[in-house]
């Protein structure tokens, strides 16, 4: 056996933690958060300089996942980049399928049927859900429950996972939206499935906060840490839940009513100090209002064609222009930025990552907590890196 | 032990065992996996290790984050040749013996993301991989399965003699070379003693070639 | 078959299943030459702790990854051996054939005695804790000062280890051990001090012959005494705090610093870690047995022909599963807030609760006494349970919708 | 407000100020407003402090890349020929240069409009690449124009923290730029299609001896 101890040089500690050395020089200590780091959701890096254990600067560090997402879209037509899109934030693909076919819709003018127009929203509400629950989960994670409620929300996230693979053959990579519509109708008896789950899902949300909104550990990690402010959140381009925690009523759902939103009877959930605890009782509260438009939805949805029949899928070329459509991700502000040489390959493709953006105000939230808090702020952000690198 | 013997003597209720395979037994049973998610698949993976799937079951719960602690890296997800470096590192630094599962497409060959510049074309071009798993991502039960072939693997390993496994050998290394950044793609792009291409994929039968393609100079 | 054993066997039977461990020691060593003898015993004796404690630590690990399962709704191992029962020796086997890394920068010497001393230290601290009638290794007078003195060298090897290892992670780890550990360490000695003011005594044994007894069914043990419970609820809290145990699980924070103090341990020398963790559990929650739930004395006054030390492990063991039901149920606390914890908290607690136990002490026996204690502890915990909440400004909050 | 309306008031506001509507061909009918160089800082703060405008919120920041064009046309040129003057077709090249372009869509949170897409545009493609950061104005910009300065190679003058995002810092090519070649490491398919198998072809072209075996 050739033992590793000689050759174990310092440089083979670099990308674990730079941590072998120790600058005796300065009572700041510098560490390296990641790539590889339990608690980054990925291969996200963040080079902070502590004293003792408050953190006195973070920055940033992205590109271990970069997938040349874009490059790759912009050489291949415009259908084959929506498998693409799945991989983009992957625990909510249909989310991301939405989004790009909703902007090609805006590029080529397309019109998507009532039906269609439904099942997306169904589809996207159930991502809201599961993401919503595994974010809470892994946020509980970072503060050291030891994978419980971790467990637990992953239970229900199989449970939806469970609806996408029967609708549309995959759990994670759906690859289900096309343009001008849907690819296949709804499967049989998927509807009495999904008001199942649908209407089993409040119970898990009353346990789940039972067990966690009053327990005082959790309240002291989280209240009053991480505090954005409402002016910061605006100039730093947070979207999503983070922005609402903050006070700012800005849902895309509510202010674009792209898709069928208006249809629907729900509310914008809003905090006011804007710091961890509030970021978690968002969500809590945006699933409660998910369930809202689900059940509403999966009541009103009629019979129907799923997909435009003038929509051309194969040999799709728009007129030359461009479009910039977005929706409200589970994350914040999902848009993709397209132009269209009218060749079948866009011109150029462009995704607008809510949690690449997210992240800008990261630095400003950490600065004077502890190192602790620096894992459970980071948790409330709630990035997935295949979004945030692409 | 001759195999023949054994099963007449397990017939008779004496359970015969040798220091091999206790050992073997020992490390197939308690291969604990790094914490090391890279992309979409280590989110298969977690939900792998979650109460439906539960991974647990075959000894394999303890997740460690420490390199220094771990048995298994499951390299689940797209390596980036951002990322290949501290792949490799992370690698040296597990202690002997270690097992390598390629899961997901992009492990195996940069699966959908193959085209284009910042993604490696597979992590067996640097370390040595063990059970290589399909699937994009792969199913939590593939994982499952990769994880048994692995289990398998390990058990039909001898100890002694010219097959046994790479750890209990001198002249192979523990540990393989790092790559740097270049100004266009990593130095080196492959580790030549250890990738070497398939003689089916080398052998000269032309691809389907369309056009005369000349390429470049 | 010598006469003693015989003549022992043939007693009553909850004599000799009570005492089964000492015939067979001492028939062991009644066949050893003279010189020999004294050794042998001492010999046999740490050779069954170690063995038992060893024992423990493989039936709690499974225990503990079955137990979680079970919190979180899945089974846990269950393909080696029976329900999953030979784990832990997979784990052993796996572990020690492992390659032990020594990363290059590290001070060697160092980093070899850390896990060495702190299972060294672990094993020390069981000489005086009686595991059953008549079955303790040495009976010091100062027994409890002993268990803490040689209980605190454990924050010596977790600092080595932190150091010597030259990584920032365990660096920080090590800090937040040494903080951690000193500063629970004043709650739980002062916690037992009222132990010790009961029974004026520091020796183990004598603690526990005290606890002895029935009124009516109701044993003896200082945890039905007010002061007892809130020593003993403070004494639990500072032990889980001292053995790292969620939810004060600082020191090796996975989510924070990766593995702690520990992270750049492989193999065995990490295996011994955790041996070395898992066994200060034991013994600190042997003590809290012998301190509060009257050592190895039964529960119940019919109960007593149930051997000794069974009670012993049973009280153990219900104690390591209200820790691993602890650690599946919360999450962890925040360095500053742990502190706060134990200096604002625990250390004021545990002072009144000295003064309650005088006051106990020198009251007649009555109701009176019982109103007086209960008082004394609880308004002081109100209070600053209260002036805790209120600082931080905790509180469940309602939420505005926009339309 | 409409186009045409910011871009008046804009030209009110700042003296010197000249922008463009770009028109778009598409259905969305997203047109957009032109910023010269110069004075693209100063109307982008406009932009965001203008009671009426009040776009506070810059959401998307990107790159784009034109290449240079050539177009020919025909034109008939009168010429002699051979001593008779004769109408001749000719094929004029006009070669028009490419040019580097940012693109950024601000919305408003506190109005709830939007988007207004700016342009702003480099002279040339290589060597003056530069534009003015909106990174003081919308923090939103940091990241995505740090992005566009990796992938890219626009040189935002005024960013904080200009450095490369997704790429390590010893990377030397903008890889979204469309003239980039990409490392050629084709040398294992085994089941090339489509791009990758032409990919794979010219590895192999390039490469006389068995791919792979050799280095």
């Amino acid at each position: 056996m050739s033992t590793s101890m000689e050759a174990s040089t310092p440089a083979a500690h670099q990308g674990f933690a730079d941590a072998t050395m120790i600058d005796h020089e300065s009572d700041l200590l510098q560490i390296s958060l990641g790539p590889h780091h339990p608690s980054t959701h990925g291969v996200f890096r963040m080079d902070v300089v502590l004293d003792g254990e408050r953190v006195v600067k973070l920055k940033p560090v992205f590109g271990y996942l970069h997938r040349n997402h874009e490059k790759i879209a912009e050489s291949t037509t415009y259908l084959a980049s929506i498998p693409y899109t799945d991989r983009l934030d992957y625990m909510c693909s249909l989310s991301n399928n939405w989004a790009y076919a909703l902007s090609v819709e805006k590029l080529a003018g397309l019109q998507v049927p009532e039906r269609a127009e439904y099942i997306r929203v169904i589809a996207a509400e159930l991502t809201r859900l599961q993401n919503h629950a595994s974010t809470i989960g892994f946020l509980m994670q970072e503060m050291g429950a030891s994978g419980t409620p971790l467990m637990y929300a992953f239970r229900e996230r199989e449970k939806i996972l469970d609806l996408f693979e029967a609708l549309t053959g995959s759990r994670m990579m759906c690859n289900y939206m096309r343009f001008g519509g849907c690819r296949v109708d709804l499967p049989a008896g998927w509807l009495d499935q999904a008001r199942k789950t649908v209407d089993e899902y409040p119970r898990f949300l009353d346990e789940f906060e039972s067990l966690l909104a009053s327990n005082e550990i959790l309240l002291a990690r989280t209240q009053g840490v991480g505090v954005l402010p409402p002016k910061l959140a605006i100039q730093g381009g947070v979207t999503g839940p983070i922005l609402r925690a903050s006070g700012v009523n800005y849902d895309i759902r509510k202010v674009d009513r792209y898709g069928i939103y208006e249809r629907f009877d729900f509310k914008v959930p809003l905090g006011e100090h804007g710091d961890v605890y509030d970021r978690y009782m968002i969500r809590m509260l945006e699933m409660r209002e998910s369930l809202k438009i689900l059940d509403q939805a999966l009541h009103q949805i009629t019979p129907g064609p799923i997909i435009d029949p003038k929509a051309k899928i194969r040999g799709f070329r728009p007129k030359p222009g461009e479009a910039y459509g977005r929706i409200e991700s589970p994350k914040g502000e999902l848009g993709f930025y397209l132009i269209s040489d009218g060749t079948p390959n866009p011109y150029r493709y462009r995704v607008r990552p809510p949690s690449l953006i997210n992240l800008t105000v990261l630095e400003d939230m950490c600065l004077g907590s502890s190192l602790a808090d620096t894992v459970v702020i980071f948790g409330t952000i709630d990035i997935v890196l295949g979004e945030v690198d692409r | 032990m001759d195999q023949q013997l054994k099963i007449e003597l397990s017939q008779q209720g004496i359970f015969a065992t040798t220091m091999e395979e206790l050992y073997n037994w020992g490390r197939k049973n308690s291969v604990w996996p790094l914490t090391f998610g890279l992309a979409c698949c280590a989110i298969e993976m977690i939900a792998t290790t979650m109460a439906r799937y539960d991974l647990a079951r075959f000894g394999a719960e303890v997740f460690r984050p420490s390199p220094r602690q771990a048995d298994l890296m499951i390299v689940a997800g797209t390596v980036t040749k951002k990322m290949a470096p501290q792949v490799v590192r992370l690698y040296n630094q597990m202690p002997e013996p270690k097992y390598v599962i390629a899961m997901g497409a992009c492990a195996i060959s940069g699966g959908p993301f193959k085209q284009g510049y910042s993604v490696l074309k597979g992590i067996d071009r640097y370390i040595p991989v063990d059970v290589h798993i399909p699937g994009c991502p792969p199913r939590p039960e593939a994982l499952i399965d990769a994880f048994i072939t692995l289990q398998k693997k390990i058990d039909a390993q001898a100890l002694t003699g010219e097959a046994r496994p790479r750890h209990l050998r001198d002249d192979t290394p523990s540990e393989f070379p790092v790559p740097t950044y270049g100004a266009h793609d990593l130095q080196p792009a492959k580790n030549p003693t250890l990738w070497h291409i398939t003689t089916n994929a080398t052998s000269p039968k032309p691809l389907p070639t369309g056009t005369d393609e000349s390429g470049r100079d | 078959m010598t006469a003693l054993a015989y003549n022992s066997l043939h007693h009553a039977s909850p004599q000799a299943a009570d005492q089964i461990f000492l015939i067979v020691q001492h028939w062991i060593v009644s066949h050893a030459p003279a010189g020999l003898q004294s050794l042998l015993a001492i010999l046999l004796s740490v050779v069954a702790i170690v063995g038992g404690f060893g024992l423990l630590f493989a039936i709690t690990t499974i225990l503990e990854r079955k137990g979680l399962g079970r919190i979180q709704n899945r089974y846990g191992p269950n393909r080696v051996g029976f329900f999953g029962s030979l784990q832990p020796i997979a784990d052993a086997i796996k572990s020690l054939t492992k390659e032990d890394i020594v990363p290059q920068t590290a001070d060697k010497l160092v980093h070899l005695l850390a896990p060495i001393l702190l299972v060294l230290a672990a094993f020390s601290v069981y000489a005086v804790l009686p595991v059953g009638r008549n079955m303790v290794l040495v009976n010091l007078d100062a027994g409890v000062l002993f268990f803490f003195a040689i209980g605190s060298v454990t924050e010596v090897a977790v600092f080595m280890a932190g150091w010597s290892s030259r990584n920032k992670y365990s660096l920080l780890g090590a800090m937040r051990a040494i903080a951690q550990m000193i500063s629970y360490e004043v709650p739980l000695i002062l916690s037992s001090l009222t132990v010790i003011m009961a029974t004026g005594s520091l020796s183990t044994v004598t603690i526990v012959e005290k606890q002895a007894g029935f009124s009516r069914i109701l044993p003896h043990w200082f945890l039905f005494t007010p002061w007892g419970f809130a020593g003993f609820v403070l004494f639990m809290i500072a032990a889980t705090a001292e053995s790292n145990r969620s939810p004060f699980d600082l020191p090796e924070g996975e989510s924070e610093i990766i593995a702690g103090y520990y992270i750049e341990y492989s193999g065995f020398k990490f295996a011994l870690f955790f041996l070395g963790e898992y066994l200060g559990m034991f013994a600190i929650s042997g003590l809290a047995i012998t301190l509060f739930l009257g050592g190895w004395n039964a529960p119940l006054p019919f109960l007593t022909w149930v051997p000794s030390y069974l009670w012993f492990f049973a009280k153990l063991l219900t104690l390591i599963v209200a820790f691993i039901w602890v650690r599946g149920t919360l999450p962890r606390l925040r360095m500053d807030q742990l502190m706060n914890f134990a200096w604002k908290f625990m250390l004021p607690m545990a002072l009144l609760n000295l003064i309650t136990a005088a006051v106990w002490h020198f009251m007649p026996s009555g109701p009176v006494r019982w109103l007086v204690s209960i008082v004394l502890v609880v308004v002081p915990y109100t209070l600053l349970g209260r002036n805790q909440m209120h600082k931080s400004h905790l509180e469940k909050r309602v939420y505005r919708f926009a339309e | 407000m409409n186009l045409e309306e910011i871009k008046s008031t804009l030209e009110a506001a700042i003296p010197g100020c000249s922008p463009q509507i770009v028109t778009n061909g598409s259905p969305s009918g997203q047109h957009s407003l032109l910023l010269d160089r110069e004075h693209a800082f100063v109307a982008a703060m406009f932009l965001r402090d203008d009671p009426t405008l009040c776009l506070d919120y810059c959401s998307n920041v990107t790159g784009l890349d034109w290449l240079d064009t050539e177009t020919s046309e025909k034109v008939k040129v009168t010429q002699l020929v051979d001593g008779v003057e004769k109408e001749v077709d000719e094929v004029r090249k006009t070669r028009t240069p490419g040019y580097l372009e940012a693109v950024y869509h601000l919305y408003s949170m506190q109005k709830k409009h939007g988007p207004l897409v700016v342009r702003l545009r480099t002279e040339n493609r290589t060597d003056s690449v530069h534009l003015p950061s909106f990174t003081p104005i919308w923090r939103s910009a940091e990241f995505q124009e740090r992005e566009v300065f990796d992938l890219f190679g626009i040189i935002f003058d005024g960013h904080p923290d200009l450095r490369r995002i997704l790429m390590w810092d010893e990377f030397e090519d903008h890889p979204m730029r469309k003239d980039y070649v990409e490392p050629d490491d084709y040398e294992y398919e085994p089941t090339p299609h489509d791009a990758v198998l032409k990919k794979a072809l010219e590895h192999r072209n390039r490469i006389s001896t068995p791919d792979g075996q050799g280095a």
